[in-house]
Formats: C-alpha cells, structure tokens, sequence
C-alpha cells in the first residue's frame, strides 16, 4: 500500500504511438525517475472520449497519489474527474482543458489551449504575407486537431481550406499535390503534425516546384521537418514544449504528496515557434523523442 | 430411444458443446491472468463495473453484430452510426428543444430507416454486404463531421446535451446507474466500500450494462426459441436453400440490417446520456470491434452458425483486456501486444477446450 | 367434388440462364390424386422444370396455371402457400443447423401469444422424430446437425418434410436415388398414400422400376423439350426405359452386363 | 504378376465422430481386377468406411494395409499418390469453378520449365470434353461453373474424373444414383473394363441389380459392422436384397407396389 | 461442338463476364465523373501519376489481399506488417549498417516467416484468420512502436534511413522513378509539361507503379494459368473438396499468408526508401483498404471467386477517388460522404453493366 500512494497515473486522449504524445509520455516517464515516482501512462486506442472516461474511472479505482488528465470534452470526462476529486486524489489537467480546469476541480492546469497556438501560428504566417492557406488534418474529427485548424482559420484572416489525409505519407504527398495543383492560388500550408503530416507536405510541395511560393508550417515537431527548417524549404514548427506538459505535473504531484508544495497558477508551455535560426538545435532533441 | 452406436459422454460434455459458452473458457483463462497480475482494485465492485462499462457498450453492438453475422451478413456502419445518430439525438434536444422521449424515439426512427435502406441496397444489389455498409461508413462518419459543423456553427463537438435531456423517468431509464437503494443499503451497512466523504464508490449499477444484459438475454431467446431465430440461421447458414424452403430470408435480413442501425442508435443515446456530449469521432471502430468481440464469441464468418451469448462473453473478454492492462504494471508502449496476445490466447484457449470436451478430431 | 381436376398445368415454359437455354418449350398437367412421373436424360431440364413450378426460378416465358388460374411466385414461400411441396435434388437444407430446426423452417408451429410467442421445440422434436421413424430411419439425436448425417438419411429428412407439409401437390426430385432398399420401398409406398389421399405428385427418376410402380402418367423430357406424355395403359416398361435413355442406343451395354441395367 | 494379390485390406476398423459410433470393427479386402460391392442401409456407414480409405478421415482404431504394407494416410493427397482414386458420395467438386478446373483440381497436366511453368489448359478442356463425352454428356462449354450444371452432369464429372487419374484402385461411392439411363450403363461399363484392365474397384450401391451386374464379391454392412462377404456364386440376387435392407420386413411393400422395387 | 440449346452471345457479353474487367467499368465511370467535374490538372500526366503512386502502394497489398481471399482467407495483420517490416529494414541499415540488398533480403526473410506463422496458427487451430491475423494486427503494431522507441531511444520516428541506404542499382529498383531518358526526351521534344526551370514536371515513372503492374501481371498469369493457381481457386472455393481431390490446401494457404507479409514487406521497403524515415503508424489501416479493393474489384468474401486484375482497377478507383476529390470544389468536411457515395456508385455500376450483359437474372 505504501507503494501505491507514491504511484501517478496519466490519462491522455492521445494514443501512445502518436508522435506528439509519445513525447509527452516520455516526459512523464523521465519526471517519474527524476522524482523516484511510480508513473503509468494511460490512453484510448483511439480519440475516444467514452472510452477515455472509463479510462479515469480505472484509474480512481486504483486510489493513485496523483491524477494527471488532459480535458478536451469537458462535458464527458468532468463526472469522472469530479469522482476522481470526490475520492480525495489530487488532480492536475494538462494540454487542454485550461478554461474547465478550475470548475472541475483540478489543482492546477499545465499546457498550451489548441485554438489559442494555432491563432499564433495563423497570425505568424498572415504576417508573412500568407493569403489562402490549406490546413493539412491527419485525423478529422479529432477534437484537438479540429481545434488547430479553428484557431489557424482564425489567427490567419484569410481563406483556409481544410484538407483531410491519412496516416499515410504516399497518400498526404499525392493529396497536397492534388491541392496546390487544383488551386494555384495556395500559398500558405500548416500541417497538424510534424512527422506524419508535415514532412509529406514539404516534399509534395518540392515535387510540385513550389518551395519557397509556399510557407509550410506545422504543429509539433520532427527531425526531418525542423531539417527542413533549416534548409529553408519550411518556415516554421509550433512547439508546445509538450515534454514538460508530461513533466512538470508529475513533479508537482510528487512534491504534493512529499511536502504538500503546489504552484499557485497555470502554467503555460508554449506555444514557441522553431524557425530557421533555432531549429538546427533542436534536431537532435527531436531525434529522441525530447522535443 | 437410445442407439447402441451413441456412445455416452458426460454433462461437462454437452454444455461445451453449445458455442454459446465455449467463450467462456477464454474468459475465465483472461480474468485468471488478471487476477494474479493486476491492481487488486480490479476486482472490487467498482473495478468490476468499470471493466463492464466498455464492455456493455461494445457488448449492445456485438450482439447485433452477432446476430447479423449469424443471418449471413455484416454491417460495417454501425461505429459511424453511432456517431450519426448521436449527433441526430442531440440536434432533436438541443436545436429542436424536442422533450427527451420524443427526441429518443425519433433517432430510433432515423436508425431503423437507415438499417432498412442498408439491408435494401444488399438485397436489391445483390452486392456483398461488406462494400454496401462499407460506403455507409464513410458516408455517416461525413455526415456527422458536416451535421456537427453545421449544428455548432463550425465545432465537431457538440456539448450540454446533458442540460437539454432534462430529470425523470426516460431519462433515468437511459442514463446514471440502476438500483441505487440496493447499493445505498449495502453502503450504510458497511457490505460495499465508501469514499472518504462517505457515498459508495459504486452507487449502482450503470443503465448500459441493464441493457447489455436484457439485449443478450432477448436476443438469445429469439434465436434460440423463436421462428425468427429459426430464419436467422437458416438465412445466415445457406440463403438459397433457406428460400426454398420457405423462409423470408431478405425481410430476415431487412430486419436485422435494421436491428444493428437500432443498437447502434441505443449506444449512442446511451454515451451522449452519459457524457453530455457527442464529437464527431464517437463510435470509431466500434464495428470493428464489435466483430472482433462476435468472432471471439464463436460466430462464423460466413454466417449461419454463432451465438448472442457468445458474443456477450466476447464483449467482456475485450472490455477486460482493454481496461485490464491499465490495472497492471506493463508499459503502455506495450498494450496493443498484450491485447493481440491475450485475444490470441483467449480464443486459442477456448477453442482447445472445445476440442477436448468433445472429442472432435 | 371433381376428382379429375387438373392441380397445375403449364404451357409452353421456356427458361433461359443466360446464354444457356435450359427448357425450350415444356408442357404439361397434374391432376388431383395422380402420380406424374417426370423422366428424361441427365441435362434433360427436369429440376430446371420443377424448380420453376416450385417458385425458385421465374420463367422466361409460357403459361403457368393452379387450378385452373395463372399464378407468378415470386418466392417458394408463395408455392408453398399454395400448397405446393417440394423435395429439390439439392434437398435445400442448411448442414450447421439441427434435423429439427430443418426439417420446420419456413413452417415452424409457435406456441403463446405474442410477445412471448415462440417455437414448440419439443413438440418439433416429437414430429421429427416420428416422422423420421416412419420412413424407416431411427435419428439418434434431432439436435444433431444435418452435415453430420448420411447421405440417404439427409434425403428422408427432405422426403418426410415435404410429405409432412405437403397440402395439394408434392413434388420430389429423385426422392430416391441416394435410398437403401427398406427406405426406396418405404417412399414408394408414400407417394402411394399420397395420391390416395388425393394429392397430385410429381415424381422425378432414372430408375424405370420405381417409376413404373407408383406413376399413373409419365412425361418424358429430352434437351429441354417435351418428348410426349403416356398414361401407364398406353406403354410397357421397356419402351418406357428406351424413352427415358432419349433413344440411345443400350443394346450393347445391356447385353454385355446381362440386362441387368 | 500374381493377378490375385491384394491391393487394399483392412480389419477391425473402428471410426468415432466425437460420441457418434460410425464404424464399429469392419473387415474388408479388395483383390486386383475385382469388382467388390459395398452394400448396407442408409447410415450403415458405407461413405464413412471409403472415407477412411481415402485418407479423408483417420481410422479410430484398426488396421490398414496397401498391397501388404500397412499405411496411414495423412491426407488424401497420399491415398491419391498409392493409386486410389475416389468418387465421393458429395462429390468433392467446387461448384464455382469450370468443368475443366474441377476435373483435373489436384492433378494439373504442367508444360513448360520453370519459372514459367504452365498448366496446359487446352489439353485439359479437350481430355475434359472427351471422357465426358466418352460418358454420354456433351459438355457445352468446359468452361461453365460445375455449380450451373445438372445434378447428373456433376456426377458424370467426379466418375470421369476418378476413372481416368484411378492407377490401382478405384472407388465409387453411390456413383450410378444421379444418373440417366444411358449414364449409368456407361458406368457400369466402366467399372467392367477398369476390372479387366486389373484394378480393383469397390462400388456402393443401393441399386441390387446394379451391384449384382458389375460385382464380384458382395461385402453388406449394417448399423457400422460387417454384415459378411458373399462371392457371387454363393448368393442369389433377392437374398442379397434382403440382405441389403438390413433383414427388413419388405414383403408386405412389395407386394402392394406389385413387386417393382 | 455447337449445342442448339446454347444461345449466341456476343463478344462484349463474353468480355464483361470476366472477373477481371467488371471492375473497370466503375473506373470508367469514376473518371467520367472526375473529368466533368474536377480540375484539369487532374488528367495531366503528373496528375495522373499522382493518382497512381498511392493507388500503387495500395494495390500491390490489394493483390495479394486477393490472391488471399481467393484461397479463402483474409490478412488484417497486413498494415501492421508494413509499419513493422519498415522498422526492422530501418534498423537493418541504420542500427546494423547492412548493405542494401542485405537488408533488403533479410526483410522478406522476415516477413515471410511472420506470415508462415500466420498461416501455420490458422491451419493448426483451425480459427478463423480474421480473428488471429486480428491478433497479429495489434501485436505487429505494438511491436513497431516499441521497437522504434528502443531503437532511436524514445522518439516514434526513425529517420535517416534513406541517406544510409547510398545510391546504386538496388537502391533504384525500390525508389525514385523508372524511364526516366523517355521522360526527359520528351519533355525535350515539348510532348509532356515543364517545370520554368526546364525540367519535366513527369521525371519518369514512379518504381512502385512498376512494381505494381508487374505484381498483377505476374498475380493474374499465375491465378489464371497455372497449378498454383487452380489450387488457390480450389482451396478458397471449398476447402475439404479440395482436400479431397488431393489438392494440398495447408500448404496453399500457408504460401498465401506468406505472399501478402511479403507484399506488405515490398510495400514497406518502398514507401521508407521513398520517405527516408518510417515511423510508428505507417500503413494504419491498410489491411482494410485492401480488402476494400479486392472487394471492389469483385473478390467473394466468402472465397473462391476474384481476380488480381480486379483487385488491380479496384485499387486505382479508390485511389482516384481519395485523391481526386481535392481536385474538385466540394468543400473538404464532405470528402468522406463523397468516398463513401462514390465506392458505392462505381460498385453498383459495375454491377449493373455486368447483369446487363450477361442477362443474369
Ligand atoms: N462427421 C460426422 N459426425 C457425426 N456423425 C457422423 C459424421 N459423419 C457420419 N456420421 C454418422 O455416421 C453414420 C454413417 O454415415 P455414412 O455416411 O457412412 O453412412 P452411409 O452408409 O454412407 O449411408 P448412405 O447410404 O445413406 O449414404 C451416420 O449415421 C451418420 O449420421
Ligand atoms: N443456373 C444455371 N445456369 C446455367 N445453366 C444451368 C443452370 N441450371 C441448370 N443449367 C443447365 O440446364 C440444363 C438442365 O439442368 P437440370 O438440372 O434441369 O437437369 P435435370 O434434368 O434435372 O438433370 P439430372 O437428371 O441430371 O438432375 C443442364 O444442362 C444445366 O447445365
Ligand atoms: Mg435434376
Ligand atoms: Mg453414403
């Protein structure tokens, strides 16, 4: 039993093999070592909210130290996080979710709103000169991402179109193509994921002999996004710093149970934006899994 | 009137060889690795009821399925219709303001005409059912997304379902938990853990698992005991000389085209209930799943020879691996492998059995 | 009531499958208590024919009349509403599901009222039992699967569905060809009940004996067509036989085996 | 050559399906060049027993020997390879596939060297539509599913396909019962000069007069045991239809249907 | 040897009865669809290449997906196959340093002894493959992701490989384009589009075309024309007739199971060659799309029945339709309802054509 109460768990909407979220879970995992912790990281198989609620509801059920919960529908998962508090385990959301935190009784909220990076990004790239733009979205329908597009339409003013892919880069490079072809007037594309959707773009972009008529950018991060960064066939990668979303709640928890410490505000990651000039340093990081 | 060429065989015998309950020899093999490797809390009645939450969810889809799949057919919409017709529920109660009864009958209406216009296009086409439901798929998962967007003014989640449905009877019929003043008795009496505060950690027993069971029961009873059960088989087992001998088999099939549309449409009133609220990626791969779950319950692929209950222990064995492993200590990174491995096992398991038990070569 | 009344009469049936054209103009009539013996070659167009009275296939074109109306089945279900049974060659029955549930599908008696009306199981099993009995064939269990059962046994359980089911007219196609000897005599002496109990059969075979012991009339098919129609005044067994080889030559075979064909 | 050698012998087989007793101990031998008729009542267990030989099921007990050597046959395949070839009762035909693609399934004729190896499809319709042709049907298209054809049409395929790949035994599981007139003194023929050309056959029937035309030696089953063996000399056809029904009472039928059976 | 009771018909009728060429109908039509209402970039050649790349990656699982469901069973554990024979050809040159054709040949290698064990699980069992090529699904994707997080120490993408795989002949047999002199001559003679630069906007042909067409050149040559083939018809349309002919069915469908591990291990080498990098959800879903393709192109679910060809036309209408909806205006939300709609229309045509012709019922 003693054991048990030293133990955290995580509950995210974001499966394990997700290249965002395997980051964030190596950062649960590292903060788990670095406080001498026992972690577990837990997530649907797929974005599944009924299914993610049930996953908390496990997770109450084994009387953890500490909770730690991403809160993309507030609507389905606040009974089970309310459990969660009404059974006395201290909570902490993370990633989304900053705006229900407080009411459901979370401690604490660490992480970057979805709408709020991509507004950052839409602006960044409005401001570059960007016109009509293409939202490249690897899983429609995946609140999180639907609510990166929102924000980039948002922040960018001006025309965006969204543009379903799969998981598959064939399939991602032949439809960016297919787009920039059937509308030339496209000069602007953010992808949502760096690994799966990015990279993609900015070779279909380099097939169609558009590199540079075209600013790509992307959520996240790779290491062969941020080398095209570098290289100038892609102008930025949004970081949410999501390591330390996964990081930092697990030490505050583990602090918590210690000494009862816990910061008196939320705290933001990110967003940050990797352009040229930065990315060549974080390739490495990226590489394994840090950043 | 016993044949001397009948040799004798034993009780133990008979009741596996009923497909309905070589299951669960891969259910009890699964919850024995469970209980000597995971949380002991996963066995408290509040684990318990967490493990069959998911599963009653899955386990009104796989029975559908089950009966579907055993009537010869599949239908590979009903994920996308869970989400199609949860966004149908909650358009009726929050645009329309519709009262909750009504609201719920209609989006039983829209699935059954859509299971109906599913089973027309197979049986007018003549296609394989797998391509016509497969198009549905698509086309309801695109209509959720479009309807969502539309509703919301541009958001795929539509929440404050919850608010709208309203108290009383219909609604406790659909959502919250079952027999609380059992469990408040057994609280105050000390039979069932309390939190801190001094409530239950389970209050009741959530609605979904009430269905889950009265579905597995009803259905069972049809194919078991009734002439439609008789023309499921027979549909499922070979259409042409099912037709010959005088059963209905496209209204069989109708029927349970529709059947599986109106599960579906009972889950997702059952989640949106539930959650509040609805996105547009409710239901994915539930059908998926929701065969898994049949197959492992013993249904045929090609139709004709299965069970319900099958497919009601087939729903908890997946209910028990998919939320099992978070009782346990294995990584994360490692779940897919453990739920491929313990399915395999499962039903490699309750197939040796019912090898052994009866004798077959 | 009129004993002679014609039960069904077709005229000039025509069924194509695609390109294959299977019966080319086929006429011919069953009255109430009468076997008619429908023979021919192998190919000849026989199931085709009675598959097309029994509502399986549509035909092409001609006439089709029950009692003396023009009918169109749009299913089997409507032949045996209209008191049409058949026993096909390919015996339409499912091998995963029991001798019970076989032999009562499409047909199954129901017990209670509605929404716990259900099927009466064990008086199913009663029947089936018996009836299986009375043709000569003990069923050890009437839950066990209709795969697992022997060829010949499988047939009774066609014959004595059909029989038990039938209403007006039966139609069985080569009832005994996979039959041992008790069970053949035993079918035979069906379709003799039958047609006293005013019945009209059809009765399809390659085996002259059997024909030749229960048929009042035989009508001969060959590639498709009509051949003729003889009452069984108007022709002796060999001529039948010669008949229904479609005039092949059996000299040869015949008299190297003995005749004992 | 010692034309009386033994080709298959078996003793004391004994077959269970799970708790269902098939064959409870028979004995049997078949001699080159002889034609030994295996009869018995429906579910005797006739089909069973040829299964076994054919390396379709595996024997629950019992010996099983090939010209001598006692053998267990791990798969038909094997039982094909030691020169049996069989018909069996249900065919074993894929009703999807071409006449010509069933008749040579499992032994496809090659041309070619390898990796452009080829099965000489031209050579096989043309063998195709000779041996049935050789049967008395014309196949209108070798290239028409087997599903499309006539009950009899099937069979012709199976006996065809049987007697041209059987090397030293052939068997034939109620192969004449589909068949016309015409057919099924084809077939009888067959087995007639397959037994001078020094196989040995093992034919079932239903059909006495069938059995006593072609057959040598008379092996009766009932109810999974043998009933005896009965040279041809030692037995008179009638006896051996009695012996058929399994001993039942068949005069009180007989007699009504005057005697026809 | 004319019968009188065989009716004329003409030569379209006997063409269209093929299973091979029902499927090309609904091409047809698809692309008179696309060309109507897409952009004309879409018919161009870099259009056109474009569409065929991913319908390319696709179909060569499709065809063996057929080849598979012919002999009467199904593969789901092939895109997790793709993803994990990508990360074991990844670390073959990245973490081994292998020559290319080593690791090349060790990757089939591989492969092939999954998918025998696929196929040895099935035989032996006698499960249902769904249900244990379901297993290895999950196991193979759980596999990759934790293979890939110990092999680049964390991250879920490991890249780099293509720089490790060096240039040279094998290194052009797996990626870039083929044909590329023809390109470039015609392009310098103004016959195909250029970049302002001056080079063509078409450099040649994509491999994995090539690698394509050959497939189900060689896929069709051997259903069609050889003992393989006969034996793959015989093994799906009725396992035990088959058995009981002699054909060696084991052994036939252990090959088949080996065959799509082996083109899902082509695909793999293909796609990481192209991209560089692989990473832990490559191929998702694929086995899915395959069977959709197969399905499309006139593939019996049930076996026995299909084409390599159809499956061929089946994978180019799905990929025109995936692709060539971001050539047209409709706005993006409805992409699904579009795919769905229009699989189901150019299933429906082809079908239609075909009882037209042949005048089956
Ligand atoms: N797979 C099986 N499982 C259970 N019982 C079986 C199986 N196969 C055969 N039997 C039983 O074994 C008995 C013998 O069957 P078999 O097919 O050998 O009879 P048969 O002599 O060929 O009869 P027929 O002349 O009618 O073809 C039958 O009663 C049948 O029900
Ligand atoms: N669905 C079909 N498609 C194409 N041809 C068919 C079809 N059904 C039957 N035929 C053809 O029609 C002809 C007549 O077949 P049918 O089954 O009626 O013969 P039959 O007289 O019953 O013969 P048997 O005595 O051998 O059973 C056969 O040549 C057969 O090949
Ligand atoms: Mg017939
Ligand atoms: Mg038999």
């Amino acid at each position: 039993a003693a054991q048990q109460n030293s133990r955290i768990i995580v509950v995210s909407h974001g499966q394990a093999n997700d290249p965002f979220w395997s980051v964030v879970k190596n950062g649960v995992a590292a903060a788990g070592q670095d406080m001498k912790v026992q972690v577990d990281y837990r997530a649907p198989e797929t974005f599944d909210m009924v299914a993610m609620s049930q996953l908390i509801d496990a997770a109450v059920n084994q009387k953890p130290a500490g909770l730690i919960v991403s809160i993309p529908d507030a609507s389905a998962l606040g009974p089970s996080i309310q459990k969660a508090v009404a059974a006395g385990i201290p909570v902490i959301s993370m990633n989304s979710g900053s705006d229900v935190s407080k009411k459901l009784g979370a401690l604490l909220h660490v992480g970057q709103d979805e709408v709020v990076a991509g507004r950052i990004a839409g602006a960044k790239l409005k401001e570059m000169g960007g016109k009509v733009g293409l939202c490249v979205n690897q899983e429609v329908g995946n609140v999180s991402l639907d609510l990166r597009c929102k924000g980039f339409t948002e922040g960018f003013g001006g025309k965006v179109t969204v543009l379903p892919v799969t998981n598959d880069p064939a399939d991602i490079r032949a439809k960016v193509k297919a787009a920039v072809a059937a509308d030339a007037s496209v000069d602007t594309i953010l992808a949502l994921g760096a690994g799966t959707a990015g990279e993609p773009s900015v070779a279909a972009v380099k097939e169609a002999g558009k590199t540079g008529a075209i600013r790509v950018a992307t959520f996240d991060m790779s290491a062969g996004f941020l080398k095209s960064v570098a290289a100038g066939e892609a102008v930025f990668a949004i970081d949410q710093q999501q390591y330390l979303q996964g990081y930092l709640p697990v030490v505050f928890l583990a602090n918590y149970a210690k000494y009862g410490l816990m910061p008196g505000g939320d705290v933001a990651s990110g967003p940050n934006l990797i352009t040229k000039e930065k990315a060549a340093q974080v390739v490495d990081l990226s590489a394994k899994g840090i950043r | 009137m016993q044949d001397e060429r009948l040799r004798d065989v034993s009780l133990v015998t008979k009741i596996m060889r009923r497909p309905e309950l070589g299951a669960l020899a891969g259910l009890i093999l699964v919850a024995i690795f469970f209980a000597s490797t995971a949380d002991a809390s996963m066995f408290t009645l509040a684990g318990i009821m967490n493990i069959l939450s998911p599963a009653a969810q899955l386990g009104i889809l796989a029975i559908a399925a089950a009966l579907l799949m055993i009537g010869g057919e599949f239908d590979l919409s009903i994920g996308s219709m869970v989400a199609f017709t949860g966004l149908i529920f909650g358009a009726f109660l929050t645009l329309n303001s519709w009262p909750l009864l009504l609201a719920i009958v209609a989006t039983f209406a829209v699935a059954a005409l859509l299971g109906g216009l599913n089973g027309q296009i197979v049986i007018r086409s003549r296609l394989p059912s797998f391509i016509v439901t497969l198009a549905f798929l698509f086309i309801l998962r695109g209509l959720s997304l479009v309807g969502l967007k539309w509703a919301t003014g541009g958001s795929t989640q539509m929440r404050g379902i919850g608010d709208q449905a309203g108290e009383g009877l219909i609604r406790e019929l659909f959502s919250g938990v079952a027999f609380e003043g059992v469990f408040a008795w057994l609280a105050a009496n000390d039979l069932i853990g309390k939190f801190p505060n001094g409530t239950p950690t389970v209050t009741g027993v959530p609605v979904s698992i009430v269905w889950f069971v009265g579905f597995a029961l009803l259905a069972t009873w049809i194919l078991l005991r009734t002439r439609a059960g008789n023309w499921i088989f027979a549909a499922g087992g070979d259409p042409n000389a099912a037709r010959n001998s005088g059963v209905p088999v496209d209204r069989v099939k109708t029927a349970l085209f529709m059947l599986t549309a109106f599960a579906a449409a009972l889950v997702a009133v059952l989640t949106v209930l539930d959650a509040g609220s609805t996105d547009a990626r409710r239901g994915f791969q539930k059908e998926f799943e929701a065969i898994i779950a049949a197959v492992i319950g013993g249904c045929l692929l090609t139709g004709g020879y299965g069970s319900a209950i099958g497919a009601f222990f087939g729903a908890i064995i997946f209910g028990m691996v998919s939320i099992g492993l978070t009782y346990t200590r294995f990584d994360s990174d490692w779940f897919q492998v453990f739920l491929g491995a313990m399915l395999l096992l499962a039903v490699l398991f309750n197939n040796f059995i019912r090898r052994k038990v009866t004798g077959e070569r | 009531m009129d004993d002679n009344r014609t039960l069904i009469e077709i005229r000039d049936l025509v069924k194509h499958f695609g390109s294959v054209i299977a019966l080319s103009g086929v006429s011919l009539s069953v009255r109430r208590g009468e076997v008619m013996c429908l023979l021919g070659d192998n190919g000849a167009g026989k199931s085709t024919l009675i598959k097309t009275l029994a509502g399986v296939h549509k035909p092409t074109s001609g006439d089709f009349l029950v009692e003396g109306k023009p009918v169109s089945f749009a299913s089997p279900r409507d032949a045996l509403d209209a008191g049409i049974a058949t026993v096909y060659q390919d015996l339409a029955m499912i091998p995963l599901m029991s001798v019970t549930r076989n032999f009562f599908m499409g047909r199954e008696p129901v017990k209670g009222v509605w929404p716990f009306r259900r099927v009466d199981f064990d008086h199913c099993d009663e029947v089936t039992r018996e009836e299986m009995h009375k043709i000569g064939i003990d069923v050890r269990d009437p839950h066990q699967a209709v795969g697992t059962l022997s060829g010949g046994e499988r047939q009774c359980v066609a014959i004595a569905r059909a029989v038990y089911f039938g209403a007006k007219v039966l139609i069985l196609d080569e009832p005994t060809s996979a039959l041992g000897v008790a069970q053949t005599s035993m079918v035979l002496k069906y379709i003799h009940q039958v047609r006293q109990k005013g019945l009209g059969v059809i009765f399809i075979t390659h085996n002259v004996r059997h024909a030749y012991a229960v048929g009042d009339r035989f009508t001969v098919l060959n590639r498709g067509k009509t051949l003729g129609t003889y009452a069984k005044s108007d022709i002796q067994i060999d001529e039948l036989q010669n008949l229904m080889a479609g005039g092949k030559e059996l000299q040869a075979v015949s008299a190297e085996l003995g005749g004992m064909v």
